[in-house]
């Protein structure tokens, strides 16, 4: 019978085996130099996390000193570099690498029913590449540190006196390869190692955003090294190509900053989207609506987002014509967006919604990007951003996007995986918890951001004028609650780790092929060739009583087929 | 849609179980996640132009910035143009395209199986490499030496003591000369003031017009003056100093030729270094009928440094 | 035995002496005569620089520049026999960076007039400390020429 | 276009009516320019399209999710559409409609945020680390920014190192400050302020520049026409109408109020050597004190590099980074152009005289020496 239930994990999973990759060989080496995608995806998520970690105390730091008007615990020169750090380490380190190289490396081949990714080796390098990229990163902190803001303006980067400047950008262009290799990895996979019956219109909605986000990856990060590349040419050489008193344009290398970086924030939230369409599907037992839209969505993102980067130079000396074109291009960002919004609401209807820890970050997530994703319209108009421009309103905004899309997606699906990762449980009841203190701190930090940006409080100040003070002040106690829902995530993490009950192969009802296989999964992911079914079909799903576990029982397609809908 | 149609029946042949068991038993070079030799080398060769297209964005940027100089700058291209030698550009492009056929030829025998051939052939390639960089090396050396560098010591005579300590200096202090600094403190009849004090003037006046920081004001840079490269004594030091046709900003000229060319100089020196592993494995016969996807991609990343420089000649070289 | 739509030989054989296992044989005449039709390109593409037509120049070298790149791409780099993805991603980025170059020529033309002029101020400070009497530092004069 | 069409009602509409200005509300703040009005209304508008959307997917997503959410042991419905393409359409071309109204809207006031009116009052701003400087057309020079009421003005933005923007929230005008270009901005005040600092409207420096761009604010302080002239004449003089003597207590402070970012006078540590005792240091002989090692007495003195420590003040504010002062780092901005040698005076006289001064800056001395002239050295 097709029925809801909560796991009751504390019987054993019959399917489990007890040889699984991760007790498929054993020591440090085996982990340092695995070519399994699956390990490589664990240690990016571990990296991942400890970088967010690094990246949220900064925050902390900054929101403590924005407490109050004047100096409150550090001087200028540290605030500066304090948000530099933040906002370089959560871009570069943290949110691009999160949800495509941590839980894509662990999930797209599981997904689509390949032994590993099409480079292995590859895979294992961008890895390495990423390790070394923070490696600079960190290391720019002892050579002086740097603070120009996380998009390395010219001529301000190239003049400042901090020494950490080159260490960085040598750590991002490395970072930006890692990236790159990635992205290039999954392309291939997608392409080539797809089982059959795996067709393109079969595939789970997290790969097609893997798959478009991949394309991004590799046409823009390119840029990104190039423009790195010469700024540090120009800080050791002079060689003046984006100096003005060599004759140089400040506004070119801004044109090739935002040329990569505005894909990157689609870099960011495409994948996001991929697990939210997952996990909106599986937790409401219920096929996604308007699968092929949201697809095409994806893949509309990805073209859309290499054309509208002057979105963020409205006013910096950009000409007029440009202004125009790339506002008019901007907005047609927001019709994917919209169709994906809208499908994903209206999976809820007439679903079977489980409120499990996933589904609350899937909530959360639609809840926070239909905010920050609207309020990218304000500042893709172009008269308002005249106003809104470099205000705490674009930070609110970012913050809306990256950290209460992107990065609360990644951590639902993280929760998701969870079980399939490392083959535990966690306390639902503490996830749960933690995700709405998470929600509130969320809201009240940024909410209070989108007031002081149109009130006029522009951003990457130190100091402000004291009517601010009660929304910073709003603000620093929501980013305290906000680390400790994000404390109490980690407690329930490492809870399940050190006791967490075993987690059957299917806790939550899954249809896709990864829930198809053992958790933790077997190193060769798939010991026969899988069943590629409909992904989305929830009426093959059975409890299974004796094994206390869904089921997806292929059988069960054909007589629903017949008998139309079934209650 | 017709390669997922063929991507798809390539799966389905492959996929079949037990004939990627015995694939896998026969050709030792197939890693275990691919089912068919086939698999594998579409697989490699996607990879590869993916990465052959991260390379043109790579060099893409440059060329936006190339492009975007010359828009700036007209002038300047055209008169600096005539400081590269052409013979030099001439003779290099012909050395790479040359070195491409061998290339492309070491596939054609790695693909019917002639180990010696091939060896000939990468070895050519990598001679064509090194006289490309050789001819390259002369071409450099003649331009510091006649002081055509980029950035501020373009300007500095070199061969005084003077001028070789500031060269010195130069390349390591970033530069942080105040950019609006000398602008007249009470400007005399300055364009602005003639605005305010003219209002029927249309307010694009000020920005042609040289109000601009000391030295920054003039109007606009004759243009025919640039084009007489023929009276240019190429070979003093410091000849483009005396040159009075010089236009404004002319280092920028040579600062997006060292960063274009230095670019894809590296990119031939990778070249070399993996056209020197695929000739030490060739040596060794890994290469076959069979198994000769290194070399194929290989080939096609030395392609693609060709291919770059066919656009880098014209550009830099055969400016009018 | 290479198949007319896919390049990859699927029947799983060991290939013959004749052919590889996998990929297309592309003759050696095909590869000599591409390879000459660049050189006369290159000699053709230097001559024109001497016939001055004006504002064509730049598109007549740049014209040659794109056919010759096309046969490299077409038959040195096997496109005409590979797999249609492997064009599009090819062509595709191309189209990206074309775009990339519009957009920016575009903006910088039409900005262009906001710059200022004349010799920047650190090459200007060069001229002034070092070439005194070097002809580009007339430009120093500023705004009375 | 069905759903633009109110959106071009209600901007017809209410742009029809002359512009006034708009009161500070829960978003924004008081508008006091002629364009505040514009951009308020497409932010309101764009706010209430925000609502809208927002209110529907989240009302909806609520609504499902208690109307479904399955409790144990519920079966799996299996009853819900999975595609619908007229749905799916309007939810496509819909907002799309509404974007394309936006934007036209956007662009439009845009327009007019960018295009001066002919009758433009410039006035020339340069934007340095940490500060802005004010010129006027007449010579003057302020620190605020001083401008006529109902009058249009136009900013001619230029930047002597890195990029700064000039933000008025109050007018909702912004600009990027270029170096090696001219930027401008305009707008037109209708709410005059007075000259009282305090109640002058805020102007930010909106693109980061590094340490001090937190502090790179000011007041723009608006005056009926009028009193603006009066004040623009007094300005142009305020230095020469000073007499010498008490030249550095009347302009050394007010000079001092810029140097007094990076340097104190009562010794604390600064991002500049203090001044306390500046005078002594640069006149006794003895101790290293710059970053190669040499002393003061070795640069300043009959036949050296300066003849009197004047004229090594005066340098070191014309050309800073010449000869550094262990242990701090090549950070002050050349005053070139901005001080000029009565201006040098007052602080060289200033720092003769720093016993005279609090820590502040203010003079403290009541009565000026009217007799005993300060003796400049
Ligand atoms: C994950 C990252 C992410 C995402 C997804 C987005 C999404 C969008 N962003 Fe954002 N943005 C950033 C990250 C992101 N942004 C960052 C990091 C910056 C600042 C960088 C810096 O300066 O440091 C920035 C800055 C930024 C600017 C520059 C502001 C400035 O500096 O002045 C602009 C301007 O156009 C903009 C626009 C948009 C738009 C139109 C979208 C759209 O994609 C949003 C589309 C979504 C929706 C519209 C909501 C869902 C749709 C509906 C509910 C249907 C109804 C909708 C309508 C009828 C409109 N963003
Ligand atoms: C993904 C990106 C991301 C994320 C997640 C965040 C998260 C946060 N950010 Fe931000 N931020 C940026 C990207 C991001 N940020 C960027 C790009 C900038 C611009 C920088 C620039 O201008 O150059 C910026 C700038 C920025 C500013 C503006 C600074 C200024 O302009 O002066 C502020 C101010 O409030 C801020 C605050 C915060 C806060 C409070 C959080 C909080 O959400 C952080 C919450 C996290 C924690 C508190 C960590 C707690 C964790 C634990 C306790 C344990 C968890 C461990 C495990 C699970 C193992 N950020
Ligand atoms: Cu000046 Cu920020
Ligand atoms: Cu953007």
């Amino acid at each position: 019978m097709t029925t809801i239930d909560t796991p009751r994990p504390e019987v054993l999973d019959a399917t489990a085996s007890e040889d699984n990759y991760l007790t498929h060989t054993r020591g440090f080496l085996s982990w340092a130099l695995t070519l399994d995608h699956k390990r490589i995806g664990v240690m990016y998520m571990v990296s991942v996390l400890a970088s967010f970690f690094v990246g949220g105390v900064f925050a902390l730091l900054l929101r403590t000193e924005l407490l109050t008007p004047g100096r409150t615990i550090c001087s200028a020169e540290t605030y500066n570099q304090f948000f530099t750090l933040h906002g370089a380490i959560m871009v570069f380190l943290v949110i691009i690498p999160s949800i495509p190289a941590a839980l894509g490396n662990f999930v797209l081949p599981i997904m689509l029913g390949a032994k590993d990714v099409a480079f292995p080796r590859l895979n294992l390098f961008s890895y390495f590449l990423w390790v070394a990229g923070a490696a600079f990163t960190l290391y720019s902190l002892v050579a002086g540190g740097f603070d120009t803001g996380w998009t390395f303006y010219t001529p301000y980067s190239t003049t400042t006196t901090t020494g950490g400047v080159i260490p960085v950008l040598v750590g991002v262009f490395v970072l930006g390869f890692s990236s790159i290799f990635t992205g290039l990895n999954f392309i291939v996979t997608v392409h080539k190692l797809r089982p059959p019956g795996m067709t393109w219109f079969k595939m789970p909605l997290f790969l097609w955003a893997l798959y478009s986000t991949a394309i991004m990856q590799v046409l823009a990060t390119p840029v990104l090294a190039i423009t790195l590349c010469l700024l540090i040419v120009e800080r050791t050489m002079n060689i003046g190509i984006f100096n003005p008193a060599m004759g140089g344009d400040p506004v070119l290398y801004q044109h090739f900053f935002w040329f990569y970086s505005h894909p990157a924030v689609y870099i960011m939230i495409v994948p996001a989207m991929g697990i939210i369409s997952e996990l909106i599907a599986v937790h409401s037992h219920r096929q996604i609506f308007g699968y092929r839209y949201i697809a095409y969505s994806s893949v509309a993102i990805a073209m859309f987002s290499f054309i509208v980067w002057g979105h963020h130079m409205f006013l910096s000396g950009q000409s007029g014509l440009m202004n125009t074109i790339f506002s008019l291009i901007s907005f047609s960002v927001a019709v994917p967006s919209a169709v994906k919004t809208f499908n994903w609401t209206m999976t809820l209807y007439k679903g079977t919604i489980s409120l499990t820890a996933p589904m609350l970050y899937a909530l959360s997530f639609l809840f926070l990007f239909t905010i920050g994703g609207l309020t990218g319209i304000h500042c893709a108009t172009l008269n308002t951003d005249v106003h809104l421009h470099d205000t705490y309103f674009v930070v609110a905004h970012f913050h809306y996007v990256m950290m209460g899309s992107a990065l609360i997606g990644m951590i639902g699906g993280l929760h998701h995986w969870w079980p399939k990762m490392t083959g535990k449980m966690y306390n639902e009841k503490m996830a749960c918890t933690a995700c709405i203190i998470v929600f509130v701190g969320f809201n009240l930090t940024f909410f209070t951001q989108f007031m002081l940006g149109s009130q006029g409080m522009p951003r990457r100040y130190y100091d402000y004028q004291p009517e601010f003070q009660i929304y910073h002040v709003i603000s620093t106690i929501g980013a305290y609650t906000m680390a400790i829902g994000f404390f109490t995530t980690a407690v329930c993490f490492i809870q399940s780790l050190m006791s967490g009950p075993k987690a059957p192969s299917n806790p939550w009802g899954g249809v896709s092929l990864e829930w198809q296989c053992a958790s933790p999964p077997p190193h060769d992911n798939f010991s026969t060739v899988p069943h590629v079914g409909n992904c989305y079909d929830f009426s093959v799903v059975r409890w299974d009583e004796k094994t206390k576990n869904y089921i997806v029982d292929h059988k069960l397609e054909l007589a629903h087929a017949e008998q139309g809908s079934h209650r | 849609m017709n390669h997922i149609a063929a991507d798809q029946k390539s799966q389905l042949a492959g996929h079949d179980a037990h004939a990627a068991h015995g694939e896998h038993a026969k050709y030792p070079f197939l890693a275990h996640h691919f089912d068919t030799p086939a698999q594998q080398f579409d697989s490699a060769k996607l990879g590869m132009w993916l990465f052959l297209a991260t390379e043109v964005l790579f060099f893409g940027a440059l060329f936006v910035a190339y492009a975007v100089l010359r828009t700036r700058f007209p002038e300047v291209f055209s008169y600096a143009s005539h400081y590269l030698d052409t013979t030099m550009g001439g003779i290099n492009t012909a050395v790479l395209i040359v070195s491409s056929l061998t290339m492309a030829l070491g596939v054609y025998f790695a693909q019917r199986g002639r180990k010696m051939a091939l060896i000939i052939c990468l070895w050519l390639t990598m001679a064509g490499a090194a006289g490309f960089l050789v001819i390259k090396y002369f071409e450099y050396s003649h331009k510091i030496h006649a002081n055509l560098v980029w950035g501020p010591s373009f300007y500095i005579p070199p061969h005084d003591a003077v001028g070789e300590a500031e060269h010195a200096a130069l390349a390591h202090a970033p530069a942080a000369a105040p950019v609006a600094v000398a602008a007249p403190l009470n400007p005399q009849p300055s364009a602005i003031q003639s605005i305010g004090t003219h209002p029927a003037v249309d307010a694009s006046v000020i920005k042609a017009a040289g109000s601009g920081p000391r030295g920054l004001g003039v109007g606009a840079v004759d243009h025919d003056a640039a084009v007489t490269h023929d009276i240019i004594p190429h070979d003093l030091p410091q000849a483009h100093l005396e040159d009075a046709k010089m236009p404004p900003n002319t280092h920028m000229f040579f600062a997006i030729y060292y960063a274009m060319t230095g670019l894809h100089g590296i990119h031939v020196v990778v070249g070399m270094v993996v056209i020197g592993i695929l000739i030490y494995r060739a040596t060794r016969g890994d290469f076959g009928p069979n198994y000769y996807t290194p070399v194929d991609l290989v080939g096609l990343y030395w392609h693609i440094v060709d291919l770059v420089w066919i656009f880098l000649f014209p550009l830099f070289y055969l400016i009018h | 035995m290479s198949h007319p739509q896919s390049p990859s030989n699927q029947d799983g054989h060991a290939a013959n002496a004749g052919h590889p296992l996998v990929g297309h044989l592309v003759p050696v005449s095909t590869l000599v005569a591409t390879a000459s039709a660049l050189l006369v390109l290159t000699v053709i593409t230097v001559a024109v620089r001497y016939i001055d037509i004006g504002e064509f120049n730049v598109w007549v070298a740049i014209g040659i520049a794109v056919v010759k790149a096309t046969l490299v791409a077409t038959f040195f780099m096997h496109l005409k026999w590979d797999r249609p993805f492997n064009l599009l991603v090819f062509v595709g980025c191309t189209v990206f960076v074309v775009l990339m170059m519009a957009f920016c020529v575009l903006d910088t033309s039409q900005y262009r007039a906001t710059q200022y002029t004349g010799n920047p101020p650190l090459a200007q400070e060069k001229l002034d400390a070092n070439a005194p009497g070097a002809p580009v530092a007339r430009f120093k004069t500023g705004m009375n020429p | 276009m069905l759903c633009t069409v109110p959106l071009i009602i209600a901007q017809s509409a209410l742009s029809a009516a002359t512009p006034a200005v708009t009161p500070a509300d829960f978003w924004l703040p008081i508008g006091a320019s002629v364009q505040a009005h514009n951009v308020d209304l497409m932010f309101n508008i764009i706010n209430y399209i925000c609502y809208f959307f927002f209110v529907v997917v989240v009302a909806m997503m609520a609504v499902f999710v208690v109307k479904y959410h399955a409790k144990r042991g519920t079966h799996i419905r299996t009853d819900g559409i999975t595609h619908h393409t007229i749905l799916e359409l309007s939810w496509s071309v819909i907002p799309l409609l509404i974007c394309i109204g936006i934007f036209f809207f956007g662009f439009r006031g845009y327009i007019d945020l960018i295009t001066p009116p002919k009758n433009c009052f410039d006035v020339n701003v340069t934007a340095f680390k940490w500060g802005w400087q004010f010129k006027y057309p007449n010579g003057a020079q302020s620190d605020n920014l001083v401008v006529p009421s109902d009058q249009p003005i136009r900013l001619v933005l230029r930047s002597n190192d890195v990029l700064h923007a000039c933000f008025i929230p109050a007018f909702r005008v912004k600009k990027d400050i270029v170096p090696g270009r001219v930027t401008s901005l305009w707008f037109e005040c209708r709410i005059p302020t007075g000259l009282e600092e305090k109640d002058g409207y805020h102007l930010f420096c909106a693109e980061y520049c590094g340490m001090g761009h937190s502090d790179m604010n000011r007041r723009v302080l608006v005056l009926p026409q009028a009193e603006f002239d009066a004040w623009l004449v007094k300005q142009a003089a305020w230095l020469d109408e000073i007499p010498d003597e008490e030249l550095y207590f009347k302009a050394g402070p007010k000079i001092y109020a810029r140097c007094s970012q990076c340097h104190s006078i009562d010794g604390t540590d600064g991002l500049g050597p203090t001044w306390k005792g500046i005078w002594t240091r640069l006149t006794t002989p003895g101790g290293a004190r710059f970053s190669d090692g040499r002393s003061y007495a070795d640069l300043i003195g009959a036949g050296k590099e300066f003849a009197t420590p004047e004229e090594y003040i005066r340098d070191s504010i014309y050309t800073p980074g010449k000869h550094l002062v262990a242990p701090f780092g090549n950070v002050m901005p050349t005053f070139k152009g901005q001080l000029n040698d009565r201006g040098i005076e007052s602080i060289t006289g200033m720092m003769q005289h720093l016993d005279e001064f609090n820590a502040k800056g203010v003079w403290t001395k009541t009565l000026p020496p009217a007799t005993t002239a300060p003796e400049t050295k």
